[in-house]
């Protein structure tokens, strides 16, 4: 029987990359995880999902946008943290800073900034804040600047009318918040020294921008870890590899990752990309006829340099790095198409969450620069689209409750690093409230 | 030229296919392409597949972003090219395959 | 920024607004015995504090059930579904003429007596007896058994204990109430109080032409209440109302002053200039003066009469409108252009209710008079939905938690006044249980 | 005069916008509206705003519960004049602005 699990077929063994596993053999027990079976009643448990928004959504620094959402002192968006209660308003004022407050009127606990829907989130720029029900202002630092009708009220003291105020850090133009009181860490001590060394990759010359957004079936951790392994590629997206023809034993080859790294809470996997079993794929005609593909445009825009950051392990015919940080944000950068893309995940509830998709390029320059990266962009989404049918149907099966443990291999090494460190999060805030409870 | 024409008049034979296909924006291609037979994807992608390059070099003669509007709408026609090539050579079916309700709307896109 | 420009107003404002006398020592609030700190809005979203409210306030108050005109005759009905209490009343007209309420429950099993298709939504009609669909029992017009389908099989059926359970109901000008608590600790007109009950002598039974506005609405109840009950929102969320014709201006930002507050028990009024308020600043649209109607009512107020003694009870002149805010959830306004609204706010949950607006005119007399009331009547509802929206916002800001304490102006005073008396009423509740 | 027309004579010149606009029911009305671009309902106001006085005149005359089909579906366009209002004169759009998904459901209301 054993024997029978462990066979690969000719052709699979043929096709496949091989890559170096650090000591003790495998990146598993190198990153000092545990191998045994893995509990994912962390992705459908109620309750668990109800300490899972305090213990790690409300302690970690969380992404809201880019700063090139901000172009100017007065341009604005909102972020809905439905699932928190919680409406952010993201804000570059007049000394260029960029803030974030609490989206909430100081009259009567209006919501500052909407349009038409009140639960949509709306982006634009102002010169001042406006309250749509009784036209208190607030300048673009949050500070009171105008009550209607002032002299009805009652000793008003224009210091506690400020907006609330929230943690705000930038990081490599990446905008986060935390809702702390005060924050644990800041958001670079968050980030740690590898992941901070990503703030040498140009993100800024990246602004021709793709948003997708879309309510999906499944714990926000479930999709997250589709995207953190390979290890599905020949099943979900067997085509991938040899679209045109019949399925074969070619379209099973696995895919090997060439590197993996955690860092902190944080953690990347590094692929070849286009490079990965080179040998036995094949492209689409119409990538031919885009010069473009799910890898991105094949004549990739000059940039100014990749910077120190990308690439940590040095993998040679180096194609993608994925960093995955802590808790919600993908930043998938490719090697040498110059793109990226950012994935977030917000829980929407246990069984369900919201996943936006951000993808940016160089401007293009001429028509087929602007068709390549088009062609892209509807080759990524075809396949994950296939990814949240499949995490459907996954967390259909999972909230049943029927097994509680599952089985990771090395390949899937990321994704046990991440319910780790939730778990962990979890169970330090249940440890906390023990502890209170014990001294009260 | 008559009225209501899309595309240059050297691209006159994939008028059929502009009226249908050159929409805007990525997710009204999408949608469209839900509705469409498979017959009706293939003819589309088996007419304008052998006219890229020609179309590709008309395109060149413009500077970038500033195109006619008989230009954008080629560049829309393209972009639903890409759009139907994944059901014609690789699904051979309108939706991907065992995406149950899956859909990834396209909130913001780049203008042209 | 300084705090004078906080306490500002421009002067396109200033030279608009108008003013009014306020009461020692200088303020509608103090006058009142109110505090003026700021407030919390925790009841209006916390579903500990929402399931003490039903039971302090909504079981214990007169809740209004409908119009007596709903009831023209003998058997004429109407059910009415409170699913946050999960009760069910029916409201009748006896062969005695009298209006009486009952649990709408069958005494052989339990099943709901009078409903229609759906048993959640409500219904009315008339009939000769009241009978039950699933065994077929009867009862008459007054609640008492009239038929048991083959009784003998039954054993030591006492008729008396058959009768329909009763619920307190009482009428005031034409206003149907009841009471859940099993002996009220007041009969309707102890809870009006004298004002109020003043204002029976208004005809509001001449005015039967009707309309009726339903609506979910993802905010407390109190919410919707409090909007209605200050002008301070007008120049902004219906300031393009106010100045149609010119883009946003100083002018259409005038501050609206309220002429006169009062305070009846539990009760309040807020008193205003209607049609003659800021009436410097305002302009019309082309087709108010068309149909001879707009927000305000119909121009040629029909004659109905004498409007009594309740209306205007501060006396303010120019008169135009009275909000009258009847504990806890009904509100009537009374138009000196002779036509009067309804608005009942009944929750369904800590952060939602059901909003009914009723429009209630003289009967017209010719196609006129008719467009007068559609147009004064549409132009409400899309005012009206401005507000609801805003409330919906509200609701999600107040929610967020991002504040915590909120100020309330001295033109919000019926605000505080509201959360003041449901706060205290819950305060008693809390107390008679600890005690 | 057809002999499907249907309103009065002497308002044959509205006769484009009856069967849009002589609704039954103030939902029917506000559905039209929103359904309506701009366009269309400033092309109504335009129409029967001055002719709005002498329908009203023409309808005095009549008593209000025994009037003909024409008279009524005259009167039902009246009350659409209203309805859409504000949308003209106020709103520039339709819809009121940041309304969302807010709605008010007249379920009751006078005949005529």
């Amino acid at each position: 029987m054993t024997i029978e699990l462990d066979k690969l077929t000719q052709d699979e063994a043929a096709g496949i990359d091989h890559h170096d596993k650090p000591q003790p053999g495998t990146w598993t027990e190198a990153f000092g995880l545990g191998t045994g079976p893995v509990s994912l009643k962390d992705s459908y448990d109620p309750a668990f999902y109800e300490d899972e928004k305090i213990a790690v959504f409300k302690r970690s620094w969380l992404y809201m946008g880019r700063v090139d959402q901000l172009a100017r002192s007065g341009t604005y968006f909102t972020k809905e943290l439905t699932f928190l209660g919680v409406s952010i308003l993201v804000i570059r004022g007049m000394d260029d800073e960029v803030r974030a407050f609490h989206n909430v009127c100081s009259h009567r606990g209006n919501k500052l900034m909407w349009d038409d829907d009140p639960r949509a989130e709306t982006h634009g720029s102002c010169r001042q804040l406006a309250c749509k029900y009784h036209g208190w202002r607030y300048d673009l630092e949050g500070q009171i600047s105008y009550v209607h009708n002032a002299p009805e009220f009652f000793d008003l003291q224009e210091e506690d009318l400020a907006l609330p105020a929230i943690s705000c850090e930038v990081w490599a133009g990446f905008i986060f918040i935390n809702l702390e009181e005060t924050p644990r860490q800041s958001l670079r001590d968050f980030i740690g020294p590898e992941v901070g060394k990503l703030e040498s990759y140009p993100f800024h010359e990246m602004t021709q921008r793709y948003v997708m957004d879309a309510p999906v079936n499944s714990n926000w951790k479930i999709l997250m870890d589709a995207f953190q392994e390979l290890y599905h590629v020949p099943y979900v997206h067997s085509k991938m590899n040899n679209p045109s023809g019949p399925p074969t034993g070619t379209d099973k080859v696995p895919f090997m990752m060439p590197a993996f790294r955690v860092f902190g809470k944080h953690r990347i996997y590094t692929s070849g990309g286009p490079h990965a079993n080179e040998a036995v794929r094949s492209p689409r005609p119409l990538d031919d006829f885009f010069g473009s593909s799910f890898y991105g445009p094949v004549d990739a825009p000059e940039i100014s340099g990749i910077g120190d950051g990308v690439n940590p392990a040095k993998v040679e015919n180096w194609g993608l790095d994925s960093w995955q940080v802590y808790p919600n944000l993908d930043i998938l950068i490719w090697g040498h198409r110059n793109w990226y893309l950012t994935y977030e995940y917000w829980p929407t509830g246990p069984n369900t969450h919201r996943f936006i998709w951000n993808i940016y390029f160089v401007p293009p320059k001429n028509a087929r620069e602007r068709l390549a990266q088009e062609q892209t962009v509807l080759s990524v989404r075809e396949f994950a689209i296939q990814d949240t049918g499949a995490v459907d149907a996954m967390q259909e099966a999972l909230k049943t409750g029927v097994r509680d443990e599952y089985h990771f291999c090395d390949q899937e090494v990321l994704a046990r690093h991440l319910h780790e460190c939730v778990q962990g999060d979890v169970d330090d805030l249940r440890a906390e409230r023990a502890g209170a409870g014990e001294q009260g | 030229m008559g009225a209501g024409t899309l595309l240059p008049e050297r691209f006159s034979d994939l008028e059929p296919f502009a009226q249908i296909w050159a929409l805007p924006t990525a997710n009204e291609r999408c949608d469209r392409r839900l509705e469409a037979t498979m017959e009706e994807m293939s003819s589309f992608y088996d007419a304008v597949l052998p006219r890229g390059d020609e179309i590709f070099d008309y395109l060149d003669t413009f500077d970038y972003p500033d195109l006619p509007d008989s230009a954008i709408h080629l560049v829309w026609l393209l972009c639903a090219l890409s759009v139907v090539s994944f059901s014609v050579d690789v699904f051979k079916q309108p939706r991907v395959p065992d995406a149950g309700e899956g859909t990834l709307p396209i909130t913001v896109e780049p203008a042209l | 920024m300084t705090t004078a420009h906080i306490s500002g107003l421009t002067e396109a404002e200033a030279a608009g607004i108008q003013t009014f006398e306020k009461p020692a020592p200088g303020s509608w609030t103090e006058s009142f015995g109110l505090k003026t700190g700021p407030v919390s809005f925790r009841d209006n979203y916390d579903p500990a504090f929402y399931e003490l409210e039903k039971e302090a306030v909504f079981r214990r108050s007169w809740l209004y059930m409908g119009r007596a005109e709903q009831l023209p005759r003998a058997g004429t009905y109407f059910t009415k579904e409170l699913t946050f209490l999960g009760v069910s009343i029916v409201v009748i007209r006896g062969m005695d003429n009298e209006i009486r309420a009952f649990h709408n429950v069958c005494s052989h099993r339990g099943n709901k007596l009078m409903w229609d298709d759906d048993p959640r939504a409500e219904t009315h009609g008339s009939c000769r007896q009241l009978a039950c669909k699933y065994h077929g029992w009867r009862y008459d017009l007054e609640g008492q058994i009239s038929y048991v389908h083959n009784a003998p099989e039954f054993f030591d059926l006492k008729e008396a204990d058959l009768s329909l359970p009763k619920v307190s109901c009482e009428s005031w000008a034409g206003f149907i109430f009841i009471n859940l608590e099993e002996t009220p600790s007041q009969n309707l007109g102890e809870f009006l109080g004298p004002d109020l009950v003043k204002l029976e002598s208004y005809p509001f039974g001449q005015m039967t032409q009707r309309y009726v506005i339903e609506s979910e609405i993802d905010a407390n109840w109190k919410l919707y209440l409090d909007a209605f009950q200050e002008l301070y929102h007008v120049p902004y969320v219906h300031g393009l109302m106010n100045n149609p014709n010119v883009p946003a201006t100083g002018i259409d930002k005038v501050p609206f002053m309220v002429p006169a507050f009062s305070i009846h028990g539990k009760h309040r009024c807020m008193t205003s200039g209607g049609p003659f308020a800021n009436k410097k600043v305002r302009a019309g649209r082309p087709v108010d003066e068309l149909f001879r109607g707009d927000f305000f009512g119909p121009k040629d107020a029909p004659d109905v009469g004498p409007l009594g003694d309740g209306v205007n009870p501060s006396g303010i002149d120019p008169w135009g409108l009275d909000s009258w805010q009847l504990y806890p959830n009904l509100v009537i306004l009374t138009w000196c252009q002779n036509w009067y609204i309804t608005y009942e706010y009944w929750p369904t949950g800590p952060a939602s209710h059901k909003f009914v607006l009723t429009g209630n005119f003289p009967k017209p007399k010719n196609a006129t008079e008719r467009l007068a009331q559609e147009h004064s009547f549409v132009t409400t509802k899309d005012f009206t939905m401005m507000d609801a929206n805003t409330l919906e916002a509200t609701q999600l800001g107040i929610m967020s938690e991002g504040r915590t304490e909120f100020n309330l102006c001295d033109q919000e005073v019926a605000i505080r006044h509201l959360h003041q008396v449901v706060h205290d009423d819950v305060a008693a509740l809390l107390n008679e249980r600890q005690g | 005069m057809s002999a499907n027309a249907m309103l009065p004579t002497a308002f044959s010149d509205l006769e484009p916008f009856a069967a849009d606009w002589a609704c039954e029911s103030e939902p029917e009305r506000y559905d039209r509206r929103l359904a309506s671009s701009m366009d269309e309902l400033q092309a109504f106001y335009d129409a029967i705003f001055p002719r709005a006085k002498a329908a009203l005149d023409f309808l005095d005359t009549k008593d209000l519960d025994d009037l003909s089909d024409q008279e009524l579906n005259l009167l039902r366009m009246l009350y659409s004049l209203s309805t859409i209002s504000f949308a003209v004169d106020c709103f520039k759009q339709p819809k009121i602005p940041d309304s969302g998904s807010a709605y008010l459901r007249v379920i009751s209301e006078p005949v005529p």
